[in-house]
């Protein structure tokens, strides 16, 4: 019988419980929220501003899925860790002990101080359910957006609200869009698109300070009614960091996803994590990478033996119906390949693809990603064949054996 | 557990596959009425000098489409890995992260992917039932 | 309508047989009484008896049974037996006649030995010469048919119900260690003499009930050897396979039960090696004289009797012991009628032979 | 030339309400027929290249397709028919022989088709095989003339080398090069695990094969293809082509187009080069001749295997078979006018030989009469093409049949008749390896195993209804068979009554 505690709600926490259970379906766990809701996807509150979805169909578990995996859950913020004692106390100092204990916070929208950034009646950021809701009550015909980041979170926001709002206005510090995911080229590619369907751009220029409802950038004067920051994330490592844990960019976690404190774990945006596309260790907060990295921890807190150590960054994201896929690191030599009302760039270093983007004809393109999550030499596949058409002919004929005749 | 195997020693490139698939996950009565349409298959039929084969979902053990899903939409039951095309919201990243390609953009803009038949009222995959070689089977290994 | 030989009969039948193993004699009286209870199973269209050890005084002669159409016929069959033949002695064969029995041939019995000149320019045994006389006779002589030939035995047979056949040839006079006799059922037939049964070639004859199956099969590979089917019957074919594995090809009474009735491949896979490979031997050798289709068959022959029925035993026959005499019928009726307390009583299972031998010989 | 004379046979017509434009046909299509056209964005077809091999009709999955005859007409006589015409304008085109392929499609009697078959009814009993045992095993080879026995009397196995069949039916000769290497192992696969045996043709066995050896009869024909130690050890029997009914008389004919890499290694001659085996052989001008090769094999294989000679039905077959059952040979294979072949001159296909159920009557009663008939086994091919024909071939007097059309057949053949393209649709007459593909053995060896069985059980039912129950109280059994509207002088042949005597 081990004691189990989740600190978090979200996508690692998921994957944590799913891989406690496979091998322990009877020890408790008890998992504590500090958002009032039953688990459920971040990455769609902005398809909800769209209606392309509904809070129930966000939900990302079954409504019966703590029950069904004998998780306590406790709706209170967790604010401080004894590892001496193994036990984590709640604002209102409640305490709980644990053997083995996840802190799955993730990340928190990063707000730049700004001059007169306090005379903004309200802004808003762009993170948890709650925001997305806040921003719908706002958001009229009639208003005029602007929204500081041109990331992901950013251009998700701007799309959501196009339809919704008079004016939509995006200004990035960066001289493109997109920067973290997409090159140059790529980026203006996407932007055309993006201005096609509305969205205005400022680039290379920062909001030097805030007059109530208007942002001098540059010389010039931005009006606005609502304001959306969307610079960035950062993780929440303070409960780790309180108690003289390892923590970087992220919390520090081993392969096992280990914090560098007995029976403490960690996975998800809070952590940094090895990327073997670029050989960094640095912050990788996308779904797939907390999910598989929760279950790993989860599998590891239950005894069992599992590491996560091909974490790759990748991104899928479609803006007003053009898609991007993304993945690795944009390093070593370049193959662009032409394709009509698209784009694709292969990245590839000594003998291994190391990244690519493709926009527009996204299909297939997981093979791409294996051949990088795999470290699959170049040299042992038909690499102009597959650069120019995602396809397992390209591989070795007993590969393509294992692969499509063998049990995967 | 059952799953579809291809064995391209035997694949004679007829695609007959990707239309027998199309149809099995239609509504259609008549498989005439494919007439004029772009299929849209779950099985897709890789050729190059005189090699084909074909592929569809190999339905992982440790399926990383499946943790991937940002929507819960996908999901494995008793080896299965199906798709809930209510939850499923186009984001794409189960292409982004299937090794095979075996996961496809649907007419409507969502992913779609075989389920094996299950999803439709063959008893067992279609297409493994009428290729005509026995490049395609179903089987355990 | 064709007569016998021009055209193929199929006939159901009875058949019953009495064996003394030892030195008490069989009397023909007990023979007719026997068949007679199986009435039922004739149709008046054939009856006949095979006596062994009923000429001991002729014992080393060949007993030749003929019938004839007529005196011309006699006449120049008598001059073929000279050329050929010592004859010993010459008599018609004494009957009696009876309303049931009528337009009977000319009957005689001649006891002959080959003119050893004769022997010694064909080159053949004696058997061997006798049989080619036989067969010549029979088939190049019109008017003329022998039907029975062996030593110290005798057939007769007739148009009729077999009781009425004994009564008519007085079989109470004879005695001897074995006999058979046939009550015949053709499905269609005008009846000839030559085609009651017992058939006989030299000392074996042959009682049969059944219709085979293989019979051209069986017929066409015995011609081969140099046989004649003249009566196109069962008896004839079964006769001559017969008298070519036993006299000819010197197989066993055993070897022969297992090539006519031969044991299912199924059967021979659960033989131990030996047995098996001797008779996947002799179905691969003699796969011709393998007989299909119903039949239980007594085979007479010198100083021995052989019962079998086919393979999957689609006759009855049973077999009855009574110390060292030995009964076979069609019916057990037939048996109880002439022995009434039994040692023993069984019905043989399909293709497995009942021998019988004379125990001093 | 001006003009182009070609007459074509087929027009396809396509149901433009089902078709889906698949391409199916297009891609599967070796003869180039069907075309997708872009433009119109729909299938369209050139007829005259179309064999009518029915591979798009089969395949095509709304049967939106199907071939009919063209009724494009000369002017009508009855002594010039369109084909004997068309056939004059490709002669004066091409100046060449002309060629088909299968066996001769001419409407000559088929004599199997005028003998019925006899059931018992009362006065013995039919035999239901689902009861009881029906047996079909039969040996091939020639009978012991005398018994031995060891001195205490038991018998001494002095059979000669004979061949064990489960049915009486094999595979005939079709030699590796004619038809595919998957055709080829189809046929041992299900040689194998029926029990019987198939035939190399003249062609060599291809070093996989050689696993097949204890089902497979290697086959010595004039031009002694493939013909080495390790082939004839590899064997259970040797078989010496001297003719074959699709073409007696005259050799035969492999286009170098097909002896390519291992048709070329297994035949030991040149890629490229034309393999041709002579008309006869030239080691045998006389029956003498033959007895010595007959002997040479056997010596070289240390008498262990029997030997066959198979034989076109021509005219004087019995005196010919008379001849060889002398010769020490065991068993006597007869090729009737009707056998198949992957390549003849057509008049020769369609004019010369005899029918098989003929020459089988007059061979066996005459080996009979001779006393010869257990010196050899027969055995018959040239059209068996169900198992009534089988029944009524043992019947007659054959040891058991070849099969080769029918077998071809279950292996997909559509008997279009143009083998000698080398374009077989079906991947079995054909070497080129996208076509050959196209017959997946594991497949096709089922089916032949299905069709065996299956004339088995009909052949049990037949049999079972006749009172046997043991296939060798068949052989030879003529009084099981009755002629329908035949002439007294076939009777006689056949040695059969008519219906109703």
């Amino acid at each position: 019988m081990t004691k189990y505690i989740i600190i978090g709600n979200s996508t690692a926490a998921i994957g944590a419980i799913e891989g406690i259970r496979s091998l322990d379906t009877t020890s408790p766990i008890t998992l504590f929220s500090s958002e009032n809701h039953h688990t459920y996807s971040r990455p769609l509150i902005s398809y909800l501003l769209e209606n392309k979805t509904t809070l129930e169909k966000m939900k990302y578990r079954d409504d019966n899925f703590y029950e069904l995996n004998n998780v306590t859950v406790v709706y209170e913020k967790i604010v401080k860790i004894n590892s001496d004692k193994k036990q984590v106390y709640t604002e209102a100092n409640k305490e709980f002990s644990y053997d083995k204990l996840l802190v799955a916070t993730g990340s928190r929208p990063f707000v730049p101080p700004t001059k007169g950034l306090d005379s903004v009646k309200k802004y808003f950021t762009f993170m948890s359910l709650d925001d997305a809701l806040d921003l719908e009550k706002v958001a009229n015909s009639t208003s005029k957006v602007l929204i500081i980041g041109a990331g992901l979170i950013g251009l998700k926001c701007a799309e959501c609200l196009q339809n919704k709002v008079n004016k939509i206005t995006v200004i990035d510090l960066a001289d493109r869009i997109l920067s973290s995911i997409l090159d140059k080229d790529a980026s203006e590619f996407m932007q055309k698109h993006l201005e096609k369907n509305g969205i205005n751009f400022i680039l290379s220029q920062a909001v030097t300070s805030f007059n109530g409802n208007v942002a001098q950038i540059g010389d010039k004067n931005v009006e606005f009614d609502i304001l959306v920051m969307a610079v960035g994330v950062r993780a929440q490592t303070e409960l780790i960091r309180d108690i003289g844990g390892t923590v970087n960019r992220g919390i520090y976690v081993d392969t096992k996803m280990q914090t560098s404190i007995a029976d403490i774990y960690s996975a998800g945006d809070c952590t940094e994590i090895y990327d073997i596309s670029c050989d960094k260790v640095r912050p990788l907060p996308l779904l797939p990478n907390a999910y598989i990295g929760g279950n790993c921890a989860g599998i590891n807190m239950a005894g069992g033996e599992m590491v996560f150590d091909n974490a790759i960054p990748m991104n899928s994201i479609g803006l007003f119906g053009l898609h991007i896929i993304t993945a690795g690191s944009y390093i070593g030599d370049i193959k662009e390949i032409q394709v009509p009302n698209g784009y694709k760039k292969l990245f590839y270093q000594d003998n291994y693809l190391k990244g690519y983007i493709v926009v527009g004809e996204i299909e297939r393109a997981g093979i791409y990603t294996s051949l990088i999550r795999n470290k699959t030499p170049l040299d042992s596949i038909d690499f102009d064949l597959i650069a120019v058409n995602p396809t397992l002919i390209a591989f070795e004929k007993k590969v393509r054996k294992t692969k499509l005749g063998g049990k995967v | 557990m059952k799953r579809v195997y291809v064995n391209e020693e035997w694949c004679l490139g007829c695609h007959l596959c990707e239309y027998y698939c199309t149809f099995a996950n239609s509504n259609m009565t008549n498989m005439a009425e494919l007439r004029n349409m772009i299929i849209r298959p779950n099985i897709r039929v890789e050729e190059n000098n005189k090699i084909s084969f074909a592929v569809s979902c190999r339905h992982c053990t440790d399926p990383l489409c499946v943790k991937s899903c940002l929507t819960n939409a996908l999901s494995k039951k008793d080896g299965v890995i199906s798709i809930d095309k209510d939850k499923c919201i186009g984001c794409f990243t189960c292409i982004v992260s299937c090794p095979y390609g075996a996961i496809s953009v649907s007419a409507n803009d969502i992913a779609q992917k075989c389920e094996l038949c299950t999803n439709n009222s063959n008893t067992s995959p279609l297409c493994v039932q009428k290729c005509p070689n026995g490049a395609i089977v179903y089987e355990e290994r | 309508m064709q007569r016998e030989g021009e055209i193929r009969i199929p006939s159901g039948c009875a058949i019953s047989a009495i064996f003394s193993k030892g030195n008490k004699k069989v009397q023909g009286a007990d023979m007719i009484k026997s068949i007679a209870v199986m009435h039922e199973r004739s149709n008046g269209l054939g009856g006949g008896f095979a006596g062994y050890g009923i000429y001991p005084d002729y014992a080393d002669c060949y007993a030749f049974h003929i019938f004839y159409d007529d005196k011309i016929s006699k006449k120049t069959c008598e001059e073929f037996l000279e050329e050929h033949f010592d004859i010993i002695n010459l008599s018609k064969i004494p009957t009696t006649n009876i309303p049931e029995i009528t337009n009977k041939p000319l009957i005689w019995r001649y006891f002959v030995k080959p003119l050893s000149i004769k022997l010694t320019d064909s080159q053949l045994d004696e058997k061997e010469f006798v049989s080619r006389c036989v067969f010549r006779i029979n088939t190049r002589l019109t008017g003329t048919y022998i039907f029975s030939s062996g030593k110290n035995m005798g057939v007769f047979k007739a148009v009729g119900y077999p009781e009425d056949v004994g009564r008519f040839y007085r079989l109470d006079d004879y005695e001897g260690y074995s006999f058979t006799a046939h009550g015949r059922y053709p499905t269609n037939t005008p009846g000839w003499w030559g085609g009651a049964h017992p058939f006989a070639l030299l000392d074996y004859s042959v009682v049969h009930n059944g219709e085979i199956s293989s019979y051209d099969a069986n017929r066409r590979a015995i011609e081969m050897y140099g046989y004649k089917c003249t009566l196109q019957t069962d008896t004839e074919v079964i006769t001559y396979i017969f008298d070519y594995l036993h006299r000819k090809k010197h197989l066993t009474l055993d070897e022969i039960a297992k090539v006519i009735a031969a044991p299912f491949w199924q059967t021979i896979e659960k033989m131990e090696p030996n047995e098996a490979r001797t008779c996947e031997y002799l179905r691969n050798a003699f796969s011709s004289q393998l007989i299909t289709g119903p039949f239980s068959i007594i085979v007479g022959f010198e100083n021995g009797l052989m019962a079998l029925n086919d393979r999957l035993k689609l006759r009855s026959m049973v077999v009855g012991e009574k110390d060292d005499m030995v009964y076979i019928a069609s019916e057990e009726a037939a048996i109880r009628v002439i022995q009434k307390d039994l040692d023993k009583i069984w019905s043989p299972r399909g293709g497995e032979p009942v021998i019988l031998l004379r125990e001093d010989k | 030339m001006a003009i182009n004379y070609t007459y074509f046979n087929y027009e396809i017509i396509r149901n433009y309400d089902r078709c889906i434009n698949c391409r199916v046909c297009e891609r599967q299509c070796s003869n180039e027929v069907h075309r997708f056209d872009e433009e119109h964005n729909i299938m369209v077809s050139d007829e005259t290249k179309c064999v009518n091999c029915q591979r798009c009709v089969t395949l095509c999955p709304t049967r939106a397709l199907k071939i009919v005859k063209t009724n494009n007409e000369f002017r009508e006589n009855a002594n010039w028919s369109g084909k004997a015409i068309y056939k004059i304008y490709r002669q004066a085109t091409s100046g060449g022989v002309l060629l088909s392929s299968m066996g001769n499609p001419e409407p000559y009697p088929i004599y199997f088709d005028k003998m019925l078959l006899n059931a018992s009814q009362v006065t013995n009993p039919s035999i239901d095989p689902l009861r009881e045992p029906m047996e079909t095993k039969v040996f091939l080879g020639a009978k012991p003339t005398e018994i031995k026995r060891d001195k205490d009397g038991k018998l001494i196995n002095n059979l000669s080398p004979h061949l064990k069949l489960e049915v009486p039916m094999m595979f005939s000769a079709m030699s590796y090069g004619s038809i595919s290497y998957n055709a080829h192992k189809s046929l041992a696969m299900a040689a194998k695990s029926l029990g019987i045996y198939y035939n190399t043709g003249e062609g060599g066995l291809h070093e996989d094969f050689y696993k097949y050896g204890a089902n497979t009869i290697v086959q010595v024909a004039s031009g002694r293809f493939g013909v080495h130690k390790q082939f004839l050890d590899s064997g259970a029997a040797i078989e010496i082509k001297i003719g074959q009914g699709a073409k007696p008389g005259i050799g035969g004919h492999l286009p170098g187009t097909k002896i390519m890499g291992d048709v070329s290694k297994t035949r030991m001659i040149p890629e490229g080069s034309d393999a041709i085996s002579p008309a006869p052989h030239h080691d045998i001008y006389s029956i003498e001749d033959l007895r010595q090769l007959v002997y040479s094999l056997k010596t070289a294989t240390n008498f262990k295997k029997p030997v066959i000679i198979k034989i076109a039905a021509v005219h004087n077959i019995s005196a010919i078979c008379s001849g060889i059952a002398r010769s020490g040979a065991d068993i006597i294979a007869i090729d009737g006018f009707r056998g198949g072949t992957g390549a003849a001159p057509t008049r020769i296909r369609d004019n010369v030989g005899i029918p098989i159920e003929l020459a089988l009557a007059s061979v066996d009663q005459r080996l009979r009469d001779e006393g010869i008939r257990d010196n050899v086994s027969l055995v018959v091919a040239g059209s068996i093409r169900n198992s009534a024909d089988v029944v009524k071939a043992i019947a007659l007097g054959a040891d058991a049949v070849y099969i080769g059309t029918a077998a071809l057949l279950a292996l997909g053949c559509h008997l279009c008749r143009d083998c000698q393209s080398g374009k077989c649709n079906w991947g079995i007459a054909t070497q080129d390896p996208e076509l050959v593909k196209r017959l997946n053995p594991e497949i096709g060896y089922k089916r032949l195993i299905n069709l065996i069985n299956a004339w088995q059980h009909e052949i049990k039912e037949m049999i079972g209804g006749m009172g046997i129950n043991s296939i060798e109280s068949l052989r030879g059994n003529r009084l099981m068979l009755r002629g329908i509207g035949l002439t007294q002088k076939e009777l006689d042949i056949l040695g059969i009554k008519h219906a109703g005597e």
